[in-house]
Formats: structure tokens, C-alpha cells, sequence
């Protein structure tokens, strides 16, 4: 059995979500990481998760990563730690430079609304990533986001590194999979919902695959994602057991 | 803080200009023994507000039942309504109005509406795990009403969506008499273990009392019936016109309640909402039989020099008031300081029932509690009440009246893209509605909203209604039909009617036929609650909804029902699933569009009495329908409301990606069959 | 002739500025305690046409009292300079 | 001493700045056609302790590099005063 570690900042509001699911549906260990620790109490895996940190005040994710427990994260992932950000933890990796890029207000392409919480579809760019692996190819997967300032941006230079390193792990997508302007549901660049850093351990996705993971909600295609993360982190875990 | 009110001449004028009556003044002087100095009278004007007191409803609100099965807490008890639901889980739930501040900025108005609400929630112990809200505006046409519905929507979304509860349903209605005073109300549920509640009590000598959160400004003072403007030497730029909600404030103070509540050092926690300090230290002083000393100066201020009425008057958001138990406070202030919560320890829980507030030392006000408070020394009256002239009008309508159209077509494309009917995907995809993973509803649409109880096999099924239109044509026959259609969706989604909470919005209670509707509307809620068993567990009278030229808004008695449903793998959906299925219509056809969307806008008859309602015949159509779900013998169910059988059949249709051939029932007209509202 | 319109959008003094708030603890936790009162508004810019600066002052007064400050929750200043 | 600065943060130019653009249609529709290429950034004012100008300036820069502006979206500039 895995450990994984929930941070939670003030504002945090999926960090319960995460570890039930985490708990009762992937049947692993999860443990809360409060933000003014630096404790990873030997956890396997790092999940930053969704939610309103500080009440997304100045810019959302800006204010969360003066933390002590974030600049631990940091060093995790420096180390080679598999650290995924989702939806506002997404943000809060891009706002502490762990992640290149950052997430902008929408630009909702029809109406000036721009937060807003819904089903939207994104397929995996390949499936050779902590995040991607086992999806079938082309698959369309049906994931709900909820954010405001989800519009993924980065220069040009930035933006050419991420897809000649494969650093785009999702896009968004319509049901059958085709990748189109009316499918994004923010205006991101090339409708991008998730990326990774150069060496591959530090991910962020805007939708929330743990949203889509309980039966009972009626939606399960979360599963593909996290389930993958599972198996990759179970794999490395044992990995490093070997060397050691 | 140059603290002492200046000393202000004390007179029944200066009472009547604090919104007291004659007698209400010289009711004081006698529990005082003295005339009141201003601090003291400022403090019974607000408290014997309508707002604070219910003086003008109380009354009639005492004749709705109260009782039933799983009832912990009964209206009035606690801040909340509590409901057993099995698996040792209670259910606190409660729906509050905050019409003014809306109409006057409508994103701060909603924000701070919701904030308080869940605040009424988790300070009685439980965590808030649903919300849903009800709101009214004027013709989707006009400019104020679309930059009225802009602000409100962005407000409930940018607090709940921050605060981090989920908003998993509500209603959106449009109507004229809207235009001026739009409602909104907001609904919160939360979960707690059965006798892990805390209560909105104080007692224990010594026990301190500490204000925990934001600090407090001169916010909202003249919300509570005030004119101090001239009192103040502080130009009127000081006075804060609007209170500012801020969520995340909110989400420290919910997760260090629930926290400082298990430690089992807490005597009684209240949140601050009307009338802030006056209000929360003297109904729990009351309710605990206990008295205090307060010190003014210990109150973190964030404003200079106010008054000490101001300080307790001030509704600044995001605070609340807790007792702890004396020796025990490190424990709890090592959590609020975990959590960056500002707190101060402002005050001691003293035997008998004074209520003396001191600003350095000095006495500034010496009340005594029991006085105060709803229930207690406040005032309670009968106003007299009139049949109006409309009413009688209205019951003359006669359908042969209006010809039976021809194009059937036309009037259905009309009805579908009514504001009124047509989906409100564009207002709820502002909400975030699956936070907490527990919203059953996201994927599969019901009648009501379905929440998931994760770690017990039941969920929750959670619905608000009114139709005002029909409470306006026949207050009592509204009022019933409010609380049967509330039930109606709830067993439609295979659950069990349990117990509701009311928002009753109506004008001016002065008005003598406003309050015919007041009173006739509480008796119609009275009786459906009796005969489908779900007692009032507590809610909020909003009065003086006026539309300045139009007269007061229509009655509505919004009404917030909580229902149970055994065992969650049994919950019912509306969508048709598949090619073939049989289709069944349950209950009576009438010739009746009386007051239905068709009539109202399409025909734009406006006079017409409440369609047709019978409430055993009701009882037993649900009955019947909740027997053939227990029995797996359904594939879908979806009750008819507004806009008629047709437009039930086509969400059922377009929910489920089908169509449906139906005949319709040759004995009554067809526009009655396919638009009327006749209910059950 | 085009002007250039920078004008400041603040939350009224009595107010409270939550966002501010939560800045300045921020600040403070990260190594920064001299900072005091943090308090966050806009800041807009715009080109306005006019023939004459008076002109555009009027227009800008216009567009900050109907659409760009709520009065009830905010104060303006602006400047306005020839582009 | 206590200095009060003036901070302006705006998104950088090459950036479509969606508020912006909403204010622009919209003063359009209230009958202003004048106005073009509204921009919406952040004014934040802030009081900072300091023994001189010149260090608060240097705290000012600091505070503003390291929280009140990401330099991927946003530029900023500001102006220091004695209180």
C-alpha cells in the first residue's frame, strides 16, 4: 500500500475529496500535509490539490506557495518525487516555478462568464507518463473542471519546448476525441489541460479526475487517471527498493 | 478609542427616530426602572427589530407543526433545524433570506447571504455539505434586472464556490412584481454525528467569552433599524453602506469550529449575523439563564473611534462568539491560531441574568438578557389581517373565456424557451456544484437535488419551491401547494419526505392585506406539513418586499424540504431510458389553466384563481408513486409543474435523448391537458 | 486627438478589503514585517478620442461614475495625458 | 519612517487581457464609442516601514518580484512617499 501526501493550505477545498477517493476508492493510504509543516511524513507520492487558496487572492495559487511544506514539495520534486497539482494546486505549482507557464483568466470564447464547473472532454497526448499510462490511445475521457483561471499560458519558446519534450500530457477535446476551438473550454493555448515538467515527476492538470472516480456520481473515467498514477508510483516505489 | 457616547438626550423621540414605538419605549423604562441611556435603547431598538424579533409574525409562525419523527432540535431551539437520518448521522439544515442587501449591491448582498447561512450551519457542529438557493427577479428584459441577476449570481458563485460547499440545486423565477425588490434566499445542509452538536448557549461563572475572527467596523449598523448619522461626529463617509463577505475568511472559521467543538472545551458557540455582539451574547445569556460582563475595549476594532453601540450593533461578517470552558482556553486558542484566526478574549459568563457591557471600566449599558430575546421579553403582536379586494376577482375567472388555440406548435416552442421554464444551465454552471464529491445529481438529473452521506448507505434528497403566482391568486391553497410540490419531487426521486425549513417573503405586514396572505399562506403550509408528516424545523420571515409603485411583491413562502433515501443505490431519475417504455400519467386531468405559465404570459391573463389542488388526493398520488419505485417497477419519474404535462414529458425527453408519442385525454380541452398545472 | 487615461479604482477606506487582508499576512509569514495595510483595487488604462482634453476629462468622469467604480463600494482617480 | 507606495501591475502588452476587452464592448454599448483598448491591472497600496527612501524602495521591488507580480504575465512599476 501507497502513502500519499494531501497538502492542504487554507482555502484548500478538494483535500477531502482527494484523500476519500484516494482511501476508499483506489485503496490507498492518505494523509493531510498541513502547510505550515515541512513534514512529508515518508510519503510516496505528493498531491497539491483543488480549491481556493487563500481565496485565490492577487492571483489564483499566489499566495499558497510561501509555505513551508511548499518549499518542501519543491525539494521532493527536485529529488525526483512524483508531486501532481490539480486544478488550483495546478496553479499554485506554476506560481512557485516547479511548473513552466502560468493559468490566466478564461476567455470563455461565447460568453463573458468566466468561472464555471462542468463536464468537458480531454484525451492523453501519449501514454508514457505517471498520469497516461494505460489509456487507450484516442480515447476521449469525460472529466469535470470547475475554474476561473484555467487558461494555461507560456511563451512561444516555452510553449515549443513543452511539445518537442512531450511535457503535454492533456488536451481539451470534443466526445470523439478530435482536438477544436469549441471544445476549450478556457482558451488555452492548443486547448493544453495538463502538463509535466523536463524530467517528467512534477504534473498539472486542470480538470479533476477525482470528481470522476466514485460510481456513485455517475462518472468514472477518472479512473484511467489516477489509477495510472498509482500504478506508476507502486512501480517506481518498488524500483527504488531494489537499488537500495 | 475615545469611548464614552457622548450623552444624547433620551426621550420617546429619540426612540421613535430608532424605529420604537410609544409603548414599546415605555415597556423599557419599566423593565429598566429607569429611562434608558442611548447605548441601552439602541440596544432594544435592534433587538426588538422585526429582523432580530420576529415581533410581527412570531404568532402565526408558532402554528406550523413542529413536531415529527427524527426530530433532534426542535424550530427555534437552535440556530438550525436537526434531523435524525440514520447510521447516528444528524442533518442541520436552514434557508435565510437577504433580499435588501441584494437589491441594493447585488454581489456583496448574495455573497454575505450565503456566507451567513452556512455559518448557522457549522456553528452548531455540523459540516456543510450542500447548498441550494432561491431567487426572484423582474422582467429579464430590463437593464436593472439583468445587472440585478449578474451580481447576484456572481456573488453566491465567487462565496460558495471559495467557501468550498457544493450548490446542487435551486429555482430562477422571473415576474414583474420582482422588478424593484428581487428574493434571494440561500438554503445550507450539513452533516453531524448525533450528540456531537454544539449549542447557542452560555452559563458557568467565570467561563471567558472570545470573539473569534474578523474584526469589527461600523458594517451595516444602520441595517438594523438605525438613523445615527447625525450621532456620530464621523462624516457619513465612515459608514460602511455595504458588508463585505470575504470566503475565505469563512472556510478558516468553519474548520477551526468544528475543530475547537471536538476538543470538548466549548460551552456554547454563535455565529454573529444580525445585530453582531448585542444579539449573539444576549440570546445565549437567555437560553443559558446566565448573565456576562463585556468589555467593549477588548473588541478588535477595525475602524477608530466607535461608539460603543456601534460596536455592538456592527454586523461585520465572518465573526463569531464562543463560551469556553474557564482553564481551557490555551487548547482553543492553540487552534485558532493554527488556522491564523484573529481572536480576543472579550468577556465573562457572571450568575444571574445582567448583561453589563463596560467600555475601560466603565459601565456603559446594564440589561438584562431574558428581556431581550424572541421568547423572552420581546414583544409580540397580532396584526389585524384582510381578505383584499382582488382575491374575490380573481376566483371568477372561466375558462371558456379564452379560445382553444390551434397552433399547438407555436405555444410549445413558447413555453420551452420561457425564462421561466427553459434550462438554467447558465446560471448553475457558475456554481461549482460537485466540490465534496458527494452531488448523486451531476450526471444523472432528478426531481430533487441527491447528495451522497458517504459513510452510510443512505443520501440525502434536497429541494426549495414555491410558485408565488399561486400563493398571489389564493395564499392558503399556494402555501399547500408550495410544501406538496417540494414532497412531490422528493418522492419522485425515490425518497421519503422528512422535514422542511421556510423563507417567508412577504410585504408589508402594516398592510392589512399583506398580511390576509401572511396568515392564509402559513395556514396552507400548516396543514401540508401535518398530512405528509414533515414538520418546520426553523427558517426566516422577510417582510417589507415592496415594489415601491406596484405594491408589495407576490407572497412567497419559499419552502426548503430535506428527504431521505434509504438506500442510495434506489435513487429515481427523470430521464426516459428506453424506445418503448410504457408511459403513465398518475392522478387526475382537469379542466384547469388557471394561473399556469400558459395562461399567465402566453394568453397574458393575469386574474385567475391557484389551479386545481387537493391534498389527500395529493398524499395519495405520492403514496402510490413511492410504493411503484420501492418496487424497482419504474424506470423514471418526473412530477408536472410548471409549464404543464408537456414540457414535464419533454425534459424527461431531452434528458434522455428520446422522444415520446403520447394521446391526450379527449374528456378536457387540450390546451388544459398539455399546458394546465392542475396539481397531483 | 486620442488621450491616454490611467485611472485607479480603489475600495472605499471603511470597507473591508479582504483580498488586502490576506496579502499582508502573507507578507508578514514571508520574511517581510514591515509591510502595513495592503489594499487592492484596479488599475485601468484606456485611449479615449477627444478634441480637447476637457472633453476627455468629461468622457472619463462618465465612463468611472456609470461602468468602470460600483459608488457604493469604490472611489476613482485618474490623469489623463495627450498620447 | 513610514513610506506609502503606489504599485500599478497591468498584464503585459502582448497578453489579450479578457477583461479589457469585456469593459471596451461594454462602454461601446453604453453609447461611448470613444474609448478603445481598455486594459485592467491591479493598484495596490501599501504602507512600509523602513529608515530610508532608498531601502524602501528596495523592499518595495522585493515584495513586488516575489509575490505582487508574476513576471511570466504581468509587468509592474511604482511610486514611493514619505507618509
Amino acid at each position: 500500500m501507497l502513502k500519499f501526501g494531501v497538502v492542504v493550505v487554507p482555502g484548500s477545498n478538494c483535500d477531502h475529496d482527494t484523500i476519500y477517493v484516494l482511501k476508499h476508492i483506489y485503496k490507498q493510504d492518505a494523509v493531510p500535509l498541513w502547510h505550515k509543516t515541512s513534514d512529508l511524513q515518508g510519503c510516496d507520492a505528493i498531491i497539491v490539490p483543488g480549491g481556493f487558496s487563500y481565496g485565490d487572492y492577487l492571483r489564483a495559487g499566489a499566495l499558497a506557495r510561501y509555505s513551508p511544506m511548499m518549499n518542501a514539495v519543491a525539494e521532493f520534486a527536485k529529488n525526483g518525487g512524483i508531486v501532481v497539482g490539480i486544478c488550483n494546486g495546478f496553479q499554485i505549482l506554476c506560481e512557485a516555478g516547479l511548473l513552466p507557464g502560468a493559468l490566466l483568466l478564461n476567455t470563455q470564447p461565447h460568453s463573458g462568464i468566466n468561472y464555471s464547473c462542468k463536464n468537458i472532454h480531454l484525451i492523453a497526448e501519449n501514454d508514457n507518463t505517471a498520469l497516461t499510462t494505460g489509456i487507450p490511445k484516442g480515447k476521449a475521457l469525460t472529466i469535470p473542471i470547475a475554474h476561473g483561471e484555467g487558461r494555461y499560458f507560456a511563451d512561444a519558446e516555452t510553449l515549443e519546448k513543452l511539445n518537442k519534450n512531450g511535457q503535454i500530457i492533456f488536451r481539451y477535446c470534443d466526445e470523439k476525441g478530435k482536438i477544436t476551438p469549441d471544445s476549450n473550454p478556457n482558451g488555452s493555448l492548443e486547448n493544453i489541460a495538463g502538463i509535466c515538467n523536463e524530467t517528467k515527476n512534477v504534473f498539472g492538470m486542470m480538470p479533476h479526475p477525482e470528481r470522476a472516480s466514485d460510481e456513485h456520481l455517475g462518472n468514472t473515467d477518472g479512473k484511467y487517471i489516477l489509477s495510472a498514477l498509482v500504478k506508476t508510483v507502486q512501480a517506481r516505489k518498488a524500483e527504488r527498493l531494489v537499488v537500495s | 478609542m475615545e469611548a464614552i457616547a457622548k450623552e444624547i438626550k433620551v426621550n420617546v423621540e429619540t426612540a421613535r427616530q430608532l424605529g420604537l414605538s410609544e409603548d414599546e419605549f415605555q415597556k423599557i423604562v419599566t423593565i429598566l426602572g429607569r429611562t434608558p441611556n442611548y447605548t441601552e435603547l439602541s440596544i432594544y431598538s435592534v433587538m426588538w427589530s422585526e429582523h432580530c424579533s420576529y415581533k410581527n409574525s412570531i404568532y402565526w409562525i408558532k402554528t406550523l407543526p413542529r413536531e415529527g419523527k427524527g426530530l433532534l432540535a426542535k424550530a427555534g431551539e437552535e440556530n438550525a433545524g436537526l434531523i435524525d437520518i440514520g447510521n447516528g448521522y444528524a442533518c442541520a439544515f436552514k434557508i435565510e433570506s437577504h433580499n435588501h442587501p441584494s437589491a441594493l449591491e447585488p454581489y456583496q448582498g448574495a455573497a454575505t447571504g450565503v456566507g451567513g447561512i452556512n455559518r448557522d450551519i457549522f456553528t452548531m457542529g455540523a459540516r456543510p455539505i450542500a447548498q441550494l438557493n432561491s431567487l426572484r427577479f423582474g422582467n429579464i428584459n430590463t437593464d436593472k434586472t439583468k445587472w440585478l441577476m449578474k451580481g447576484v449570481v456572481r456573488g453566491i458563485g465567487h462565496y460558495g464556490n471559495a467557501f468550498g460547499v457544493p450548490t446542487v440545486g435551486g429555482e430562477v423565477f422571473f415576474d414583474e412584481c420582482y422588478n424593484v425588490n428581487p428574493l434571494v434566499n440561500a438554503m445550507s445542509v450539513g452533516i453531524v454525528k448525533v450528540g456531537e452538536t454544539i449549542s447557542a448557549t452560555s452559563y458557568g461563572e467565570g467561563n471567558p467569552v472570545i470573539i473569534i475572527g474578523s474584526s469589527t467596523g461600523k458594517d451595516g449598523i444602520h441595517g438594523a433599524t438605525f438613523a445615527s448619522a447625525d450621532i456620530t461626529e464621523d462624516s457619513a463617509e465612515s459608514l460602511p453602506s455595504v458588508q463585505v463577505g470575504d470566503p475565505f475568511q469563512e472556510k478558516l472559521l468553519l474548520e477551526a469550529s468544528l475543530e475547537i467543538i471536538k476538543t470538548g472545551a466549548v460551552v456554547g458557540m454563535q455565529d454573529m449575523g444580525a445585530a453582531g455582539i448585542i444579539c449573539s451574547t444576549s440570546e445565549m445569556s437567555a437560553k443559558g439563564q446566565s448573565g456576562m460582563n463585556i468589555w467593549l475595549d477588548k473588541v478588535p476594532l477595525r475602524q477608530q473611534n466607535m461608539q460603543p453601540f456601534e460596536i455592538l450593533l456592527s454586523e461585520s461578517q465572518e465573526r463569531m462568539l464562543v463560551i469556553v470552558k474557564k482553564g481551557r482556553e490555551k487548547e482553543v486558542e492553540a487552534i485558532l491560531e493554527k488556522w491564523d484566526l484573529h481572536y480576543a478574549v472579550i468577556g465573562e459568563v457572571t450568575n444571574g441574568d445582567r448583561l453589563k457591557y463596560y467600555v475601560h471600566g466603565e459601565l456603559v449599558a446594564d440589561v438584562p438578557a431574558e428581556t431581550l430575546v424572541l421568547g423572552g421579553g420581546a414583544p409580540v403582536y397580532h396584526r389585524e389581517f384582510k381578505e383584499p379586494q382582488y382575491y374575490r376577482e380573481f376566483q371568477k375567472f372561466d375558462i371558456d373565456t379564452i379560445k382553444e388555440p390551434s397552433n399547438y406548435k407555436e405555444i410549445a416552442d413558447y413555453l420551452l424557451t420561457h425564462p421561466n421554464i427553459a434550462s438554467k444551465r447558465w446560471v448553475y454552471e457558475q456554481y461549482d456544484s460537485m466540490v465534496g464529491t458527494v452531488n448523486m445529481s451531476s450526471n444523472k438529473p432528478s426531481d430533487a437535488a441527491i447528495v451522497n452521506i458517504k459513510k452510510s448507505d443512505s443520501a440525502l434528497a434536497l429541494k426549495v419551491d414555491c410558485n408565488s403566482r399561486y400563493v398571489y391568486a389564493d395564499p392558503h391553497k399556494g402555501g399547500a401547494i408550495a410544501v406538496s410540490e417540494a414532497a412531490r419531487n422528493i418522492v419522485c426521486s425515490g425518497g421519503e419526505p422528512m422535514a422542511i425549513t421556510n423563507c417567508l417573503n412577504f410585504g408589508n405586514p402594516y398592510n392589512p392585506e399583506v398580511y390576509w396572505q401572511f396568515v392564509e399562506a402559513i395556514k396552507g403550509i400548516g396543514e401540508a406539513c401535518t398530512e405528509f408528516n414533515t414538520p418546520v424545523t426553523g427558517g426566516n420571515v422577510s417582510f417589507y418586499n415592496q415594489s415601491s409603485y406596484e405594491g408589495p411583491v407576490f407572497p412567497t413562502p419559499v419552502i426548503g424540504m430535506l428527504g431521505i433515501i434509504k438506500n442510495k443505490n434506489k435513487v429515481m431519475t427523470l430521464d426516459f431510458k428506453n424506445e418503448g417504455d410504457l408511459i403513465y400519467l398518475i392522478g387526475e386531468c382537469y379542466n384547469d389553466i388557471s394561473s399556469s405559465e400558459y395562461l399567465y404570459s402566453w394568453h397574458n391573463v393575469k386574474e385567475a384563481p391557484a389551479p386545481h389542488f387537493d391534498l389527500s388526493e395529493e398524499y395519495e398520488v405520492q403514496f402510490a408513486v413511492k410504493e411503484v419505485i420501492e418496487k424497482n417497477l419504474v424506470e423514471s419519474a418526473h412530477d408536472c409543474s410548471d409549464g404543464g404535462l408537456f414540457i414535464t414529458l419533454a425534459e424527461s425527453a431531452m434528458a434522455g435523448k428520446l422522444g415520446f408519442d403520447i394521446d391526450t385525454d379527449t374528456s378536457i380541452r387540450k390546451d388544459a391537458f398539455l399546458f394546465g398545472e392542475g396539481q397531483s | 486627438m486620442k488621450f491616454i487615461a490611467e485611472i485607479d479604482v480603489m475600495p472605499l477606506k471603511a470597507l473591508l478589503d479582504p483580498q488586502g487582508r490576506a496579502v499582508t499576512s502573507v507578507l508578514k509569514n514571508m520574511g517581510m514585517p514591515e509591510f502595513e495595510n495592503v489594499r487592492i483595487g484596479k488599475h485601468v488604462t484606456l485611449e479615449v478620442e477627444s478634441d480637447s482634453e476637457a472633453n476627455a476629462k468629461v468622457k472619463v468622469e462618465e465612463a468611472c461614475k456609470n461602468l468602470l467604480a460600483n459608488p457604493i463600494m469604490e472611489s476613482f482617480h485618474y490623469s489623463i495625458k495627450a498620447n
